[in-house]
């Protein structure tokens, strides 16, 4: 969509390659987030599944993935063409957005990649310690593919009516992805929950999260790193980005207030985890209505949002499903709870269009926001599923109980989180090779060699 | 009285606790020890360097039993630390004779201390 | 204060809504700060000291406290009316600030607010391992509603010398807050010391920090945050802006040198948790002066606050009072030094106004500065003493000596920060609900029930 | 070079001050990335190194160091002039840059100072766990003031023909500092590793890391600030900076892949840390070409980056020199890489100039690459070995046998990093007194006196 | 000579440490360990899991003591180990013959290697 | 049946592992203990507050062994745990008697267990 008589606009520029880089920080925060809820033995791997993400999802947006989601429409609203394949025509120079209030397509690619990228991770805490890891690559690649690359183009790429199918044909709201990015994550992950079943000992081991000041440090880097996914929805920097700013903020805080104050009810206790839970929750939640609702619209949303993932992730206590990490509960209930207060909360004066029920816009709205959301989960859910279920049959997607029992930090990457203690490990081989004594000298445990101009070697202690 | 010091696999504590809190004995200590032996331990690569981890985690159990218990506590030990009908790795047991326990809040001494 | 006749600048807007980005991930990063620097016992309560601020004031800052702060002055520079509560009149093209230069009011509530949050979090250092949750979450409140929001329009609120006390009309400088936050957060810190007392076993028993790498990381993400808070400050991307910043940078640079070299000849060692502590420090001082002084004097500012907070530190030592996390001998003692030496280095050639006694300017400035900090440091010492007392009082302050000893985590949490054990722990009740065996089959520790499609079990370790 | 007919370009202000402050926070990743990688007796101080540049380089480069990077040529492109020694002259309103692009000066002094600031940061990882801190320091400063400075000037300073040798006059493209600070950085690393030897026990006791989510969380850092790195040397928010941050992105994301598939053909185990080495090696290797390339470009240099350095941390066995956290073997081999690469893939549609080989530009581009990487990196191994072998020879550089057993954070900072333990210490002296026991009343383990109000103390646990 | 294990609670190590000190005690060796026993532990709760946590962290203390100090040291530990007078948990100590002592710095054996 | 007990310095402990393998003894089990004696701990400062870490970071070994090689286990480890031909802190090793000892996996007893 680069075209040419498309004037830059340098401070909507500034904003979108920050926000670009916030969004970039998500994954990374997502890993440590995800790893510290996890058992000590998981952590590495749980890492390694959003990192891969980073990795794998790159290739396939510069290559195909730009294309399908953000291409002119084939037709339907269904998927994108494959004129902008590898990146094809898109220069410095090329331009995207409104005529005088571009920004280059270079940073719209690679704001809309870090989406691409974080939506497979997010899935992967549902999974947690028993997927094979390099299933897991191959998952991510085929499910970016058949399943994000399509949804982010019906919800995402608007052509004046020409363009996505929810989004632009529909005229369901969906600023930055409650349905693109959280509804269609969380029921990917309620497929993978059933295709990969439960972990060995559930509910009768313990499996606290093992590091919950890492898991707060992730809390506190996705909450820094939305604003750019949200805010930056906006791609430039006006009212409406600070409303989505402000929005945001306000619906994490009062999320996480909601969510402690279900726990000090029901537990007795706030909790720490609850409290990056509820953020988590409430960021989900207003993904998709930043910029659609006013604050007191945020708050309602952060609130029940809140209130209401508190609540569901205990369903996988009746319901018998290891939905590990909650992704189900937080992100799947988030994403469609955002998405459909919608149709209550919008106003038209941050909208400047459709309002929702509450604010006289009647049921139009929230009935578009329901068949999105529908739509959105229903064909993430059966795709993965079917995606799942072929990779378990096929080239086996679940670990062997030796591996799982190993850990899959030993089993899939052949590391331990840490080493805090004083036992040493034998070396085995170095670089590839038997160590070569020659190599080092006569280095040994009781006579290290040192080399020049090192002093003498004693024993110290 | 004897001591009883028995090296298990950490996963199988949950169950023998239950087994000997079963025959009456709930007081243990619990230390997290390193196990070398027939049981192989795992490899860990950093950067193309290859460790060989020998040491195996363990858990060591330590109770102390008033003589006429022994027998019965090292029966439901073995029996409840064992794997899959045994496994190399499931540990050892061994008895050390006690000639004095004192409770260190009432100062009782032996049995009474137990 | 929205007007009508104002002109959004993109960029001003684009680098205010960065820095509330910014100033949003201090708080988190304060509480990891903080966390790291207690016993490991008491981390997840340290941190949840700081997310319950994120929760707390976000809402009463919406309801009423931008209003209070930022509201037309009342009379006498005191406090804020009440027209703008609940955010009401401002929208999403609302302005602020000069005509051309302007910026949305949602950006600018959004900054302000993240100044609210920080500052009762950081007091939450003072009174580590020792306060009741719930109660530290209702002073919280109170505190901010009486103490910060006042003394916020005192300072930071402009209206052509009809706005707040202090800035507007007394004329002291305070660009981000060396007296609103950290003489505020400071004084209010020695307050509620006196009130809840020493730790059980202070001075005989072992309080070393459990966690230096993650006060390490809490500081970097502190530096990095306050480049938003301080530069930010300027509501603009323009030279003030760059100067701030660059001030701002030498300034922490050249306190953790001074602080390390205290160390070194004081204690024989330079330490990282020095580094740490010194850096703060520099920041906190040059908080108030970086839009004040030149590069040099911001040198000088660095060192002074330094060396003297490096020395401050031990005398809660002589004094006999417990200040665990040393938020007094830095943020006290540094808000000082910073808001006084303003009145020694301000120059004109920055501020485009007053100067410092060594710039030619008397002591018209220096006095003024020391008025300001003493009405804040004053106002805020005796309020929060009384608040402190009344809470103590009447629903209790002060975590009970089992509750201590068993540590803040466990008992006003029910979590502990890790487990990287091999000891299992008992599961007692899932989601609120006593395990249903049906509900994930024959599961237990010698026989877990794998969910389809996983092989059967075997016990590999 | 601050001149007068210049205007500020507000947008590329803002992202300028963004993009210091990503820089910024680089340092501390590192550290972090750094910290993780090393023994968990060393971890303090490897962070400390870092840190240490931070303080030092910052008080330099006001000094001198921008004036002689920075300060017109004083002849042959070698060293700027002391014409803004102490930064006089430059005020806040003085600008530098294209004429109606121009941005503060202090903006791009803070932004080039933080490439002086982890320059030096970066050659620590090759010496970790064995040189004495104050001599480090001392290091530093002598360091920049003889490499750095001087090479800054060669690459960076451009003033029509007659500024640096390597950039302005010959032509070698070094966007944001592939010869300047990674060939720079790898080559100390080499002669420094030569000085100080292997440590005690190399290849016969296990130098695992410590702690790994520590490095993944620092690998993240180093990502998101590497934005702010290439994107930022833009110094404006148009196309080019989009191509920065995309090419950026992109071979950080290959290199990982590359790395990792490497790891997995050789090792049998894709590994965590061998996905954060590769995300650096890719960001090291586009760093001077990302805004030479396209982005097929940029996945060409990351998988070359990637394959290659994770060949090449291997050598280090065979050769027998112990470059502890493979500087070298990522640094230097990465900065050559993408130094010498841009000589084939350089494309006149972003460089608006000269092309590589591939892009019919010739062997030219390609020769001068190769004379810029072979200048930087023999002046830097040469006078860094020469500086090394000095300070060892009189102040002593190498920890003494005894302190390096012990480790070098008790040895050198009197701290150790974690205390997870239920052990405790005894308290001996506090703020530099013997304990006063007046001060803390009757206090002890036993007996802990409470302060008032708390309630007298019982024996819970 | 006798093995005199101790377990302990944590807090009361330095006080049992100076107190054996002071009688000519200063070497021993010291283990984190959990224990089971008439002390309840506590409850953690994530995410609506709740978790019985039955350990209890203690310390274990083992000393190497000469016959004729065996009642001395046995003594001092009960006084300084007991907390409040006595309460549950203050833990137990058990006495077990030593057949041999060697100080590995010098091969001494048996007293001379105290 | 013997107990040894050795408390060592922990970087010595692959020597006396190899050491004890090579006379035939593969099993053992080791803990991270911290030790008080003649060796002296170091200083550690937080924010001018100093501290006096007295406990030593050791390991201690438990090797069931038969009577028999008793003299030959405690030689070798005397030999291999001393460091510079025998440094303060070496370590201590302790001999008590062992009445049963059992293999988990088969519930072997005695000498049948090593
Ligand atoms: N001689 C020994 N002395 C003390 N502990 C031993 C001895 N032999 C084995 N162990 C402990 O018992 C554990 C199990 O022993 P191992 O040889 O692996 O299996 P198994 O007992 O099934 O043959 C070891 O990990 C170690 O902790
Ligand atoms: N039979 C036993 N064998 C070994 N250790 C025991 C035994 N009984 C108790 N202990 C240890 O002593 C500690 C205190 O015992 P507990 O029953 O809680 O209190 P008390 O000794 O005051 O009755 C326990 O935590 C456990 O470590
Ligand atoms: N009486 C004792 N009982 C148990 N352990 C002891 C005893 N004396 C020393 N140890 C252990 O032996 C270690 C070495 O003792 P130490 O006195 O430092 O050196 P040395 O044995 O060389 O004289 C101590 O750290 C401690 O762990």
């Amino acid at each position: 969509m680069p075209t040419d008589a498309l004037t830059l606009n340098p401070a909507s520029t500034a904003w979108l390659l920050v926000s670009a880089a916030l969004v970039m920080l998500m994954t990374p925060g997502l890993a440590l987030f995800y790893g510290g809820m996890v058992r000590v033995r998981g952590v590495l791997n749980m890492v390694m599944m959003s990192f891969a993400c980073l990795g794998i999802v790159t290739v396939l947006w510069v290559l195909y993935g730009y294309s399908l989601a953000f291409g002119r429409d084939v037709g339907w609203g269904l998927i994108g063409n494959l004129d902008a394949v590898g990146l094809h025509h898109v220069g410095k120079d090329s331009l995207i957005g409104p005529a005088h209030d571009a920004v280059p397509v270079f940073a719209f690619v690679m704001f809309q990649l870090m989406f691409a990228i974080i939506t497979p991770a997010l899935i992967s805490g549902a999974v947690a310690d028993r997927a094979r890891f390099s299933t897991w690559c191959v998952f991510v690649a085929l499910w970016v593919s058949i399943v994000y690359f399509p949804v982010a183009h019906w919800v995402f790429f608007f052509d004046g009516g020409h363009g996505g199918l929810l989004g632009d044909r529909l005229g369901a709201l969906d600023f930055a992805g409650g349905t693109a990015v959280h509804t269609n994550a969380g029921a990917a992950a309620l497929a993978l929950v059933l295709v990969l079943g439960r972990r060995r000992g559930w509910g009768s081991v313990s499996m606290r999260p093992h590091n919950l000041p890492l898991v707060m440090l992730g809390a506190g880097l996705l909450w820094f790193g939305w604003f750019g996914f949200n805010a930056g929805s906006a791609l430039a920097a006006n009212g409406l980005a600070a409303t989505a700013l402000l929005n945001t903020h306000v619906s994490a805080a009062t999320a996480m207030l909601g969510w402690l104050a279900v726990e000090r009810w029901r537990d007795g206790k706030a909790t720490s985890l609850g409290a990056a839970s509820g953020l988590v929750a409430g960021l989900v939640a207003i993904t998709p209505a930043c910029a659609s609702v006013d604050v007191w619209g945020a708050m309602a949303i952060g609130v029940i949002a809140g209130m209401v993932c508190a609540w569901a992730i205990s369903w996988k206590y009746r319901l018998g499903y290891d939905d590990a990490l909650d992704v189900i509960g937080v992100h799947l209930v988030g994403g469609i709870i955002g998405s459909l207060l919608i149709g209550l909360f919008a106003t038209s004066t941050v909208t400047s269009g459709a309002s929702g029920l509450l604010h006289g816009g009647g049921f139009s709205l929230l009935g578009k926001q329901f068949l999105a959301v529908a739509a959105v989960g229903a064909y993430s859910f059966v795709l993965t599923l079917a995606l799942g279920f072929a990779l378990e049959r096929t080239i086996g997607f679940r670990l062997t109980p030796e591996h799982e029992e190993l850990g899959a930090d030993l089993s899939q990457h052949a590391e331990a989180a840490y080493d805090y203690s004083t036992l040493r490990a034998h070396v085995h081989r170095l670089g590839g090779h038997e160590p070569e004594p020659g190599a080092w000298g006569a280095a040994s445990a009781h006579d290290p060699a040192p080399a020049p101009p090192a002093q003498p070697p004693e024993e110290p202690s | 009285m004897k001591l009883v010091t028995a090296i298990i696999k950490p996963h199988t504590a949950d169950a023998v606790r239950a087994a000997l809190d079963a025959v009456g004995i709930s007081g243990l200590t619990m230390t997290q020890v390193h196990g070398y032996g027939r049981q192989k331990g795992h490899t860990e690569i950093y950067r193309a360097a290859e460790y060989t981890i020998e040491a195996v985690p363990k858990l060591r159990l330590e109770v102390v039993v008033a003589d006429d218990h022994l027998e019965q506590v090292l029966t439901t030990i073995v029996e409840h630390a064992r794997t899959n009908g045994g496994s190399i790795g499931d540990g050892k047991i061994w008895v050390t004779p006690v000639e004095t326990l004192i409770r260190v809040r009432t100062g009782e001494r032996d049995t009474q201390a137990l």
